[in-house]
């Protein structure tokens, strides 16, 4: 009775190992790359499955801004735009040396480049973070990581 | 003349309602404003108290990975004050029918909110302590973050500090302890408790939907 | 100082007109000898707008030397010259300077020299990565320059440029071509970044980049490109620049996020290093001075540019080393107290 | 008496060494190697250790310079085709096309059934048999072209990348060749080594002018796209033709001159280099992967590039890959396709051949009806011939087949 949210509608973990089981070089694809229709058919041919599975290319085609603009408007995101990928946040990221898939600088620069298929692996990593602020006092270009990753939970929530 | 004339219990109930569903209102529209869902909508169930008792009250997700223990401290202290002040108020707006007087300090529901004003005051300042005393973590401190641990050490300190007092110094602390409170509910929706508040609700939401 | 022969200056570039301009202020005759048919060398041939880090209008700097010169008597400027033959011992070399077009030549004696000879443009044709010459709209930050100057950067049809991409490095720190580093690149790179913001606001330019190297006062560049104009920066090289037909697919590496892009731009503006001149090459051989692995002039020890370790010869400007207008004009002023020393010495 | 199969101890010692020593040169068979080969070759040949089939006059060759500037002469008669398992078994209509135009031109040829598949199909899948086995197939096909006195034209760049590999190693490795000559004495044959192997694109890069005279359709207006195949020109690298006046002698001549001789515009586009996506191992153990790369890397940049009307390559892996791998795109809803043709179907088409009955279109997936109406064929009569064409199969006429020129 209660609409669910689009920004939750994830693959359940057990349908993600499913996907392109039989390619024999599984490992070195991500998921995201790799589409399986249940039900594909051109003039009569079926073509479901393993048989109709496209592994999409990682060229990055095109940087797109407009989430770097949004995140600016948001609380907390003012400075995005300083952030000139020093690594000093994730250096002194407590949750980053506990958990290696949340890491501000990366998540900051994906966002700020627009790489959507990198947005949608690692954005749910974004609530890890706790809000210590160690981060925006280390950081040399007052970014505020700590502002940044509150409003990328914010904007990740929109569904990216 | 006493806290009752001076502070009849309807206007005070009234007072707090009032600035109560304020905050609520203005948080939502700030959240609104942010284009995502209003979390605390979709949190109300049996499940997710139970993620919330743990996650929260027990600081399982709060606290863990703040490296210094007394930042987690400070911010437990808050809340684990606020909690208790707020618990306390409702206990004693049941049982005492006459106005919100201050106790005569021996009664015990007295002490125990006395104690958690003091505990909101401990953490509040200590959280603007560490914030003072540190140059860089001063340089990089916004001002609502002032704003807010400022109101919340003087709303501690006020409420823990007028039953000592008897006559007007009594009476003004007292009176200061709910301008104080009224300040914070109108000042939090633009800090980032908002953002806190939101992103806690959406967790609970998120762990209660997935074990579900 | 008049009856000394008078001081040889080769080049009248930012370091041989400081020298000059310091000499004839001290009194000194100069003998000021440039291969073009213009005193200003590099700046005044590409045509420089401004000089990093401030903007400053390259006329307010280079202007009042060549006013200097021009203006005085001490000075006898001979454009369109080149030194052919150098002999003798100090304060009595004889040399002969020969006029390009009608190939007349006269000797001179002169006390000291001071080889100032410049660098030129690393030429991006050698790279065929880029298409340099062959693609339309991929031009070097010497051909930006003086298009800024006119406060016009249009693409070769004449329509203005939506996208583009500044690319770090080219013919510098690459062991295919020249393996050191030009030391400016990055800075006039952003800084014409900042200046084609003025006059394209809504463009969006890109700086691919190995690393920022906007060394000293520059940093303040590197900062406001990022937070006042709004400029990207990519880490990583470029493969190679296609040209589709109407756009240029910039084919690199986003190594921050270890992924290959092929991103299409409107243009894209090479950063071109700095190599030894060919008046440098001649310099070397004319005037007998060494030079090291990479053909820059070798002064005796590296650290000291003037010191040619031929007596009576000394160096200045970035004939012995990459370096900015503001460096040269230093290096020239040095360059010319030596031969005020020297001619102090060789009077008494 | 019964070969038992399994290999000896010497001799999985040296095919061991012989794979250090290759996997040592990366880059085995670069252009200096290759010329030095070539000098042993004939030094070899004056000492009688082996015999040189050579491109005598009697095969009319014509000269054409490789990648180093070399003289390489290439055969135009008395051809011994040394036919392609995958060209016949996918795309019969690419060999069929190279047959009728060589007996347009009146080319004596000998298609001979007593030749067996060179046994790479594999080769750079790790999956394939060792070199003194693909030595001795490549021999033992040499020797019958060389019996029946005709020279061997070789139809699949992997065939003939594969026998450029065989012939460096027979002639730079005496243990190689002593071991492929045990073996072809027990079929009673010898070391006839071939002086130039010659891809069946460069005969048609030589013939383009008799082919573009005999046009019977203009393509002026077709937008040509080339694919040339790695196993031609990667491997052992020098040995392809490159031609000055064609794409300024950079890249590899074949197939982009048969299109410029036909007067059709060439268009370049980005991924040029860019493998066909068939990359040997992918198709086998990664089809998703080969799929994808030939439509995302090949297809979808060459038509979002160049609008072009035709994709044309010269080798069996290519034209299979990229034609049939837009089928599932298709179905995902991509838009972009192109249809996939061999020089030798391209300029038979040009020439007026049948589509179906000699360059059977039939057997490709993707759409070539816009390209036959641009270039004028009549492409539904044909069909409707074709049909009847069957029909009266069925009912027992002797099917057509395309008569070689008489021979010797």
């Amino acid at each position: 009775m209660r609409k669910t949210h689009e920004g939750d509608a994830r693959v359940s973990e057990k349908e993600e190992k499913e996907k392109g089981r039989f390619i024999f070089e599984r490992g070195y694809i991500d998921s995201e790359r790799i589409i399986e229709p249940e039900k594909l058919e051109l003039g009569g041919v079926d073509m479901s499955g393993r048989w109709g599975t496209l592994v999409l290319p990682r060229t990055i085609e095109q940087f797109d801004h407009t989430l770097f603009e949004e995140v600016k408007k948001l609380p907390g995101g003012k400075n995005i735009h300083r952030c000139w990928q020093c690594g000093n946040c994730t250096a002194v990221c407590p949750v980053a040396h506990a958990h290696p898939e949340f890491n501000p600088r990366y998540l900051i620069h994906i966002t700020k480049m627009g790489y959507k298929t990198e947005i949608k692996k690692f954005k749910e990593y974004v609530y890890l973070c706790s809000g210590c602020g160690r981060c925006s006092v280390a950081c040399p270009r007052d970014v505020d990581p700590k502002g940044v990753m509150s409003a990328l939970s914010i904007l990740f929530q929109r569904g990216v | 003349m006493d806290l009752n004339s001076v502070f009849p219990r309807e206007l005070v109930t009234v007072l707090v309602v009032l600035f109560g569903s304020l905050c609520f209102a203005l948080f939502y529209f700030r959240v609104r404003s942010w284009k995502v869902p209003f979390y605390p909508f979709y949190v109300v169930s049996q499940r997710s108290f139970k993620v919330f008792v743990e996650n929260f009250l027990l600081l399982k997700r709060v606290g863990l990975w703040c490296e210094e223990r007394a930042h987690t401290l400070s911010r437990a202290l808050v809340l684990y004050g606020f909690f208790a002040l707020f618990v306390c108020s409702v206990a004693n707006y049941a049982l005492n029918t006459s106005a919100l007087t201050p106790l005569k300090p021996q009664n015990p529901l007295a002490i125990l909110s006395d104690a958690s004003s003091a505990l909101v005051f401990f953490g509040g300042f200590s959280l603007l302590l560490r914030r003072l005393l540190n140059k860089r973590r001063r340089e990089v401190t916004h001002a609502d973050v002032w704003c807010v641990q400022a109101l919340l050490s003087v709303f501690g300190a006020t409420g823990a500090l007028y039953p000592f007092f008897g006559g007007f110094v009594g009476i003004t602390l007292y009176a200061l302890h709910f301008v104080f409170l009224f300040l914070l509910l109108l000042v939090a929706p633009f800090t980032e408790l908002a953002f806190l508040v939101w992103k806690g609700s959406f967790l609970i939401y998120k762990e209660s939907r997935v074990s579900a | 100082m008049i009856g000394l022969n008078p001081v040889l200056v080769v080049g009248a570039g930012p370091a041989g007109l400081s020298a000059a301009c310091d000499l004839s202020q001290a009194g000194v005759r100069v003998l000021l000898v440039e291969r073009r048919e213009e005193l200003g060398g590099a700046p005044a041939r590409w045509k420089y707008h401004t000089l990093a880090p401030d903007f400053v209008p390259v006329s307010r700097v280079l202007g009042p030397l060549i006013e200097q010169v021009t203006k005085s008597e001490l000075v006898e400027v001979k454009k369109g010259c080149v030194v052919e033959s150098f002999r003798g011992s100090v304060g009595d070399f004889e040399v002969r300077i020969t006029e390009l077009k009608t190939r007349r030549s006269e000797t001179r004696r002169v006390s000291c020299v001071v080889v100032a000879t410049g660098f030129e443009h690393f030429d991006a044709r050698v790279d065929p990565r880029y298409g340099y010459g062959r693609v339309p709209d991929v031009i070097g930050i010497n051909e930006l320059e003086a298009m800024l100057s006119q406060g016009r950067v249009v693409k070769r049809d004449g329509s203005a440029p939506k996208r583009i991409a500044f690319v770090f490095c080219v013919g510098s720190r690459d062991r295919s071509t020249n393996p050191w580093c030009c030391t400016v690149c990055c800075g006039v790179s952003i800084k014409q970044a900042i200046e084609l913001k003025r006059i394209l606001p809504d463009s969006q330019i890109y700086m691919i980049y190995m690393d920022v190297r906007t060394t000293g006062l520059w940093e303040k560049l590197y900062w406001d490109s990022m937070e006042k104009f709004g400029i990207n920066y990519i880490r990583g090289r470029v493969g190679e620049v296609y040209h589709t037909g109407q756009k240029l697919l910039v084919k690199g590496e986003d190594t921050l996020v270890r992924g290959p892009f092929e991103a299409l731009f409107d243009m894209v503006v090479l950063a071109v290093g700095m190599e030894p001149g060919e008046g440098t090459r001649q310099a070397a051989s004319i005037f007998g001075l060494n030079t090291n692995e990479y053909g820059f002039l070798l002064p005796r020890t590296p650290n000291i540019h003037y010191d040619s370790g031929r007596e009576g010869v000394y160096l200045a400007g970035s004939c012995v080393a990459p370096m900015s207008v503001e460096e040269a004009i230093s290096d020239g002023s040095a360059a010319a107290m030596q031969c005020v020393k020297l001619m102090k010495v060789m009077r008494a | 008496m019964d070969e038992r199969l399994e290999i000896t101890k010497e001799d999985e010692r040296l095919f061991e060494r012989l794979a250090s020593e290759r996997r040592a040169k990366l880059a085995m068979g670069t252009v200096e190697d290759y010329l030095r080969m070539l000098q042993k070759m004939r030094e070899l040949e004056q000492k009688g250790e082996i015999t040189v089939h050579h491109v005598t006059e009697e095969y009319q060759p014509v000269n054409v310079t490789t990648l180093s500037g070399r003289l390489k002469k290439i055969p135009t008669v008395k051809l011994w085709q040394h036919k392609s398992c995958g060209q016949c078994g996918h795309i019969p209509g690419y060999v069929s096309s190279l047959y009728w135009i060589m007996s347009e031109l009146n080319v004596p040829y000998i298609d001979d059934t007593n030749q067996t598949s060179c046994t790479a199909w594999n080769y750079y899948g790790s999956g394939t048999s060792n070199s003194v086995a693909l030595t001795a197939v490549f021999l033992r096909n040499m020797h019958v072209a060389w019996e029946k006195r005709a020279y061997p034209l070789i139809h699949c760049g992997t065939s003939y990348g594969d026998y450029k590999e065989c012939r460096f190693l027979l002639i730079t490795n005496s243990e190689i060749r002593e071991r492929v000559r045990a073996i072809l004495k027990k079929i009673d044959r010898d070391i006839v080594v071939p002086e130039e192997l010659v891809h069946y694109s460069e005969w048609l890069h030589v013939m383009r002018f008799e082919i573009a005279q005999r046009k019977k359709f203009d393509v002026s207006q077709v937008k040509v796209a080339v694919h040339a195949a790695c196993h031609t020109y990667k491997l052992m690298a020098e040995d392809f033709t490159y031609d000055e006046s064609v794409l300024g002698g950079v890249k590899p001549a074949p197939t982009s001159s048969i299109a410029l001789a036909l007067g059709a515009k060439l268009v370049e586009y980005s991924n040029w280099y860019d493998c066909c996506g068939f990359g040997f191992r992918h198709i086998l153990t990664e089809r998703e992967i080969s799929r994808s790369f030939a439509y995302f890397r090949k297809i979808r940049p060459i038509v979002n590039e160049t609008r072009a009307d035709v994709l044309l390559t010269h080798d069996t892996g290519c034209v299979t890959t990229l034609d049939k791998s837009q089928v599932v795109p298709l179905a995902h809803g991509y838009k972009e396709s192109i249809p996939v043709l061999s020089d030798s179907q391209f300029a038979a088409l040009a020439m007026g051949a049948h589509p179906f009955l000699v360059c059977q279109l039939h057997w490709h997936v993707t759409d070539w009806s816009a390209l036959l109406s641009k270039m004028g064929i009549d492409w539904q009569k044909a069909k409707e011939e074709y049909k009847a064409y069957l029909e009266r199969v069925k009912k027992g006429e002797k099917p057509y087949l395309i008569k070689p020129p008489p021979f010797g």
